[in-house]
């Protein structure tokens, strides 16, 4: 357990599955193709080898059916098991909006805090690899702004795994947004569940502070590699999650830096990225020199070719811009 | 599960049952007075299905209920005036006040909501059913809702996913010929709704939802299949609702004399009657027992009346688990 | 027409429906109970007499199946009809979202403009009337996000049939959210068509704007009144539509007040309060001398008992405290 | 509409398919020389379906097409250089390579697009069943859908609403016995899926979706139905797809000796044994006649692998109306 490993994101998330319905004797797990899809284990293997472990009652593939299986867990995780729900892309939710949304964001609450809701969403978002407006949204804005609902969007292979795990753990309802081009990201993990509400550090600056995630959180690394040729040192923060949300450590950086860019996938409009620009401002207006820059996408769907899904998604490119753009 | 006995689920349930008329009789009023908020859908007339169905489970038994769903929850043994107080949003309500008429829970009796989205119910309780075979505790768990919310697609995947997993749910449907001002002729092509449960291998049954006795028949037989393991069913059973849709219901989407003709079958008049044949009962007896109940539902009225409205600083508690 | 009456917003609503049937031939409207309840009228009025007027053939009760509903009229309004489509309240689009944001956002897009989506979802949101948690979301937010639509807001009567009868003619898919608390609001309706994206200055000031829709505009007439016996002369902006916005209206309003209130019932966390916010700050950080201020509805569901729902819903006291912040 | 004539009907149905799998072919060619982007689905051995029903529709009819639809866009009469082009992101694809192979729609033949989402095309052929009875302009819409897709709930809602106003709506499930890599007899309790369009009112059939004539000869009917004012139809049809679900499926699921036993019940070789047998065709005139269908497929890869990709710019285009 102590020990460290290089592991792919797909794979750091198999090792979590399988270590957390060991943790959880009343989790299970279920979704669309989970166990009968390439090697056994879905679409992008984060099942794998579960159902030969912990056996079909644990492990089920499911009819499709989102609307009533997103219904069907928000419920059984009220009556004392711990459902891991599988959907294949996040844009397949919308089918079962009423279960996320309607019900299991609201159990708690408007039964008067009787009912935990131990239920993780899994699924995947974003853009990258060609597959279009209805497989390739960046959803995590729309679920953040639900009170009742975690959102976590891991920006690495250990943090997928530490996320994951706190998540299963979690008796709210969480939504878990892995990103369908990074599965193959290679990173360390050290197999350590990862608390909620705690950005991390993806590098450290002192001309301007970056807050994104996942593929942007990536091409942000590379904008400081760049930025920090020409002299300009950024500090980058990954959130991790969306809620809860750690303004601290964005405030504590912008103290440091006095410029923030937030990036993310997400469309930019009305997006995730806004609420930590007016929060920022809201807070922290004195430790700004100069107005924020947002990045995100276009205000479009994800179209289908290379080379138009490229020019509506934020680029390395952007990023520089952006923090030059800050910086100016 | 006992088999029916007029001498214990008969007059048991006809006591439940009269003591839930009484309580849902006082919405409009309440709602007149301006103490309930938002809406609240009552149920006279359809009262044998709740407790009919009640009185074949137990309290570890979970029900998912709907936007008319005082009568479940009375029937599966909530407390009359903690729901009541719930209605007139009371800090002593089950949820606090938080969710009103359209949101009673009480986890401890296995009461997982009434519900403001028509149709939620029926993914709640198959879910409900899905924890029971996960855990294997031998629960069932029951969805109750009407005519208009068997239009919903979640039925069909619900029906679909219970029988190829055979979970212990069975669908209740009230089938009370309205959903709100539509007519469930106007709103279905093929009226025998027991095909929908069919069509996806669900055993469907259809039943006189005004008959105690037919309801707690047919229930019972379904719980202890689904106990068995032999996965769901589908209860289409026959009503109506003698009030409007809710407070303010102008009911131009029928007659009067529809309404009037529909109580002729009354399923308290009804088994009362019955009752009274078989000796089991006096009507002198029911009397005083009637007045009883409705001496508790009044003290239950007053205890509501008397909570006190919940604290502000209570909105924002609750949201999350604690220390999440 | 060029007459102007006093009406009550559902009046006004139910004028538009009914100058919206006559003006275009392929329209259509169908709706839960929209000609069986009430006097004729659905839930709140807004169709009254259009089935005696216009025929069962034009003027159609549903059943209670919004995920096919929503996604017909998506597909319909590509096929040279318009549909009106009402969802009783705006709570039950979740169970629609596929046909909305899957399909109806995106059918221009994807199939590389071939398709006009001349559709108008009808519906309300907002909280005020005890409906509690599942009947009084203020999704705009949500909407506001989706590439593709158009969201509108209207705040007073006269909006509300402008407003109608320009969504009625957009060839874009049109969130119309009516506010359920405001059907009774009374005001002049001059019988015009108002175009998307332009804001109205609801009230001339030079010390704060305050941008704010619907209830929370009203709230910030009557904290502007408050205001005002102290000296602070605030601007109020209602938006009117999310999506086109018309930023330069905030952009011109700042210049002129150097400091920015947002209020909305939509929860504070991620809502479109940010957006402007944001916006504002990138674009007009030199006009502003303070930190923007945003209210809005607490982290949490819509609670039942008026004492909770008051307590998490932004008050004329909010929006005073929050123009008073910001001038401090 | 014409009854099936085998020098018709049959003769221009086999060529259809015969390039339509040529078209299909190759899909998995190109996807691993890196020229298909996200996921393509083809349907070798589906012909049949797509090309029968598209036989019964004119250019005004339109369908709502699959996440595997290239079939039925081609069938409807797309043009296989734009189809191609693209599935290719091309500039000169149906979409302007916005789309892509699950997002082809084609306007002016009534293609409403190939979708993403499992079971949407079913709301939207029914949206379009819609749009045809307010204009009343006799045209019908088709929902082609999978086994897999049948346990969505909103085909159960379709079914209701199509059925009570009578939509001039077709809704052709195709059974290919499998959904990505589950196994309907896992998926569905009833295998008869014929009752799930009749639970609702819904006239349904099932036939041989590997047969060419009767595919043609049910659609035919459901479409005069249809268009007669009669309402919608189900069909159920029984197929195979060849291939696997996507470029890089495994297959884990199901034998090679299942597939191989499939292809014994080709529709293509065994209508064209057919035709030769009633000497509409000899072997040699198909070679030919094969070989020029080859070779346009051919062209239109040619014309797609030669067509530009889009400019960037475009990529912000068609958002909303212009001037909106
Ligand atoms: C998803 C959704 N759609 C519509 C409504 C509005 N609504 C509340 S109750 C009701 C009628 C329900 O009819 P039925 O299911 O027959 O139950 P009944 O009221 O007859 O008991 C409607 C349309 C709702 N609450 N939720
Ligand atoms: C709503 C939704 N859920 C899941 C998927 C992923 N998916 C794509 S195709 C498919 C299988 C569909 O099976 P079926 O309907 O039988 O069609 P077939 O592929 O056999 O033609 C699945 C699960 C999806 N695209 N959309
Ligand atoms: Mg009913
Ligand atoms: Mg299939």
């Amino acid at each position: 357990m102590a020990e460290t490993k290089d592991l792919v994101t797909w794979r750091a998330l198999n090792a979590a599955m399988h270590d957390i319905m060991e943790e959880f004797p009343e989790s299970f797990t279920l979704g669309e193709d989970i166990t009968t899809w390439g090697t056994g284990g879905g679409t992008y293997g984060v099942t794998r080898g579960l159902k030969k472990k912990f056996g079909a009652e644990r492990v089920m593939d499911t009819p499709i059916s989102e609307e009533v299986l997103l219904a069907a867990v928000s419920a059984a995780a009220t009556r004392g098991v711990r459902p891991i729900l599988e959907i294949m892309y996040s844009d397949f939710s919308f089918l079962g909006f009423d279960g996320i949304i309607n019900q299991a964001a609201k159990a708690r609450y408007m039964f008067g805090g009787q009912f935990d809701t131990p239920l993780v969403i899994r699924s995947n978002g974003g853009s990258g690899i060609g597959k279009a407006a209805q497989h390739s949204q960046s959803l995590e804005t729309l679920f953040a702004h639900i009170p009742g609902l975690e959102v976590v969007v891991p920006g690495t292979p250990g943090d997928a795994y530490g996320l994951l795990r706190t998540a299963a753990k979690s008796d709210n309802p969480t939504i878990f947004l892995e990103h369908k081009n990074m599965y193959y990201d290679k990173g360390p993990v050290d197999f350590q569940p990862i608390p909620f509400g705690q950005a991390r550090i993806a590098r450290e600056g002192q001309h301007a502070t970056i807050v994104a995630t996942q593929q942007i959180l990536n091409y942000s690394l590379a904008a400081a590699e760049e930025l920090a040729a020409e002299g300009i040192e950024v500090e980058i923060i990954d959130p991790r999650t969306l809620y809860p949300f750690d303004m601290d450590a964005v405030y504590a950086s912008v103290g440091k830096t006095r410029h923030l860019v937030v990036g993310h996938e997400a469309v930019r409009d009305y997006g995730w990225g806004a609420e930590f620009v007016a929060q920022t401002v809201e807070a922290a207006w004195d430790k700004l020199d100069a107005a924020p820059v947002r990045v995100g996408a276009a205000r479009t769907p994800i179209p289908y070719a290379q080379t138009l899904e490229e020019a509506v998604i934020p680029s390395k490119d952007d990023i520089v811009a952006a923090v030059k753009k800050t910086l100016a | 599960m006992a088999d029916y006995n007029a001498a214990e689920q008969g007059l048991s349930g006809l006591e439940l049952m009269a003591k839930i008329r009484e309580f849902e009789r006082r919405m409009p009023l309440l709602s007149d007075e301006g103490l309930i908020r938002g809406s609240t859908h009552p149920s006279l007339g359809m009262e044998a299905i709740a407790v009919g169905v009640s009185l074949a489970l137990t309290d570890d038994d979970a029900i998912a209920s709907t936007h008319r769903g005082h009568a479940h929850t009375l029937a599966k043994g909530a407390d009359f005036g903690r729901t009541m107080a719930e209605i007139l949003g009371r800090a002593d309500g089950y949820c606090s006040g938080k969710g009103g008429s359209m949101h009673i829970g009480a986890k401890e009796i296995g009461v997982l909501g009434t519900n403001g989205i028509v149709g939620a119910g029926i993914g709640i309780a198959t879910g409900a059913a899905l924890a029971s075979k996960v855990k294997g505790d031998n629960t069932v768990a029951v969805s109750y809702f009407g005519d208009g919310a068997s239009n919903q697609g979640v039925l069909a995947e619900a029906f679909n996913l219970a029988a190829i997993w055979k979970l212990p749910v069975i669908f209740v449907l009230e089938n009370n010929h309205y959903a709100q001002s539509s007519a469930v002729e106007e709103m279905v092509a093929q009226p025998d709704l027991t095909r929908r449960g069919e069509a996806y291998g669900v055993p469907s049954f259809s039943g006189d939802g005004m008959n105690l006795q037919e309801v707690f028949e047919l229930a019972t037989a379904a719980v202890e299949r689904a106990r068995a393991g032999e996965g769901p069913t589908l209860l289409v059973l026959e009503t109506y609702r003698y009030l409007g849709h809710m407070a303010g219901d102008t009911e131009i989407y029928r007659t009067k004399e529809e309404v009037e003709a529909a109580k002729a079958n009354d399923p308290i008049e009804k088994l009362l009657a019955e009752l009274i044949a078989q000796g089991i009962i006096t009507a002198e007896q029911w009397e005083a027992r009637r007045d009883v109940l409705f001496a508790e539902v009044e003290a239950a009225e007053q205890f509501a009346r008397n909570s006190p409205f919940p604290e502000a600083s209570e909105a924002f508690t609750d949201v999350y688990a604690k220390g999440a």
